[in-house]
């Protein structure tokens, strides 16, 4: 079972978790990416994510498609959030189950590390005083 | 050729746009519009990347254009 | 903050969760450890564990203390299940948050790994005929 | 002196019992304590391995026992 999706509304790490258990499961792992109230020393009011979607989630079914048949995971689930998104929620829910642990762990690891680098989802972070798109620029 | 161009995050703040329609001479390579475009927007020249994706795929610059292209900048992505 | 503690009760991925999310959490990592159905080919009908709990709470904050200074992690929570346990249902849960993702998996992983071969848990498989006590022989 | 056992897990189907008195002669080391036990319940012998907490903590075969210690039979563990 694979279940990919992006949404404006809040993730639930639990339904995550939930989703991926199944009688075989040795081991789960789950990664939550949550919104930091600090950049560099600045406070961060909010964040506002925004996604090619399509593409998106194309990028996201690639990752999906890898992990599961290089890590021969039984399953796995990606959610990414869009819009705006206030400090201590969750941006991103990846979770991996497998007969084994350490398979599970690589899989996640391996899908947070590429979908920061290929899925096309942009973070702004929105200060008092202004606001900055995160990784924009050098 | 004209190519409509779209834009997400940074790309958009610097094209002030979500959509730009790029004229292409004989050259249709995604190179030559990223000159065009760096011609015309030279903030591009300061983003630690600029990709472009043609119908949901990414494309080195030497992919050639084609008329109706979905075409779009990926400026540094910054999910999760 | 820390939160260990050993427990008959159902475990709840999404409480331990939230415990360890705060407003600098860069990354949370859940290792959720659930109770298969299958040991070399038998059906598992349910699983039993015991644990020599004042020994096993030490153990577990032996864990904790040290993951938490070598990965600098922010929080982590180690709760784990003793008594009957049906399949599907979770065993053990851990998890960590930190301001930086590595840090997390790391950690995480640690754990787990060190809490299967120092806490004193044992765990019984029982079958439709008969009982095993898990990795007692060689 | 006379020391009281505890068994968990497997070592508790051992002796069939949770705890059993040993008595140990002149040597008080937990290797001497072992001897004993592996004698009296051969099963022992066939463990992956087995190891004893003095206080809520892992001691070596060289570790010497005093009266009033507690003492626990660690069998492989298999938390989880």
């Amino acid at each position: 079972m694979r279940e990919i999706f992006i949404t404006e509304h809040k993730l639930d790490a639990k339904a995550c978790t939930e989703a991926i258990t199944y009688p075989g499961a040795g081991g789960i792992v789950v990664f939550v990416g949550t919104v930091r109230d600090q950049t560099k020393g600045k406070t961060v009011k909010h964040l506002e994510f925004e996604a090619y979607e399509p593409m998106a989630l194309k990028e996201m079914k690639k990752i999906a498609d890898y992990a599961t048949k290089h890590w021969s995971l039984h399953q796995m689930v990606i959610h990414h959030r869009t819009g705006l998104v206030q400090i201590e929620e969750e941006a991103v829910v990846i979770a991996c189950s497998s007969a084994h642990r350490k398979e599970a762990f690589e899989a996640c690891q391996y899908a947070i590390d590429t979908l920061k680098e290929t899925v096309p989802i942009w973070k702004k972070e929105v200060f008092e005083d202004g606001e900055v798109w995160v990784s924009a620029h050098p | 050729m004209d190519i409509t161009v779209t834009a997400f995050g940074i790309a958009k703040d610097i094209i002030k746009n979500k959509e730009v329609i790029i004229s292409l001479p004989s050259d249709r390579s995604v190179g030559a519009l990223r000159s065009l475009l760096s011609n015309k927007y030279p903030e591009f020249e300061k983003l630690a990347s600029l990709k472009f994706a043609v119908n949901a795929d990414y494309v080195e610059d030497g992919h050639e254009l084609k008329a109706g292209d979905e075409v779009v900048l990926i400026p540094p992505v910054s999910g999760g």
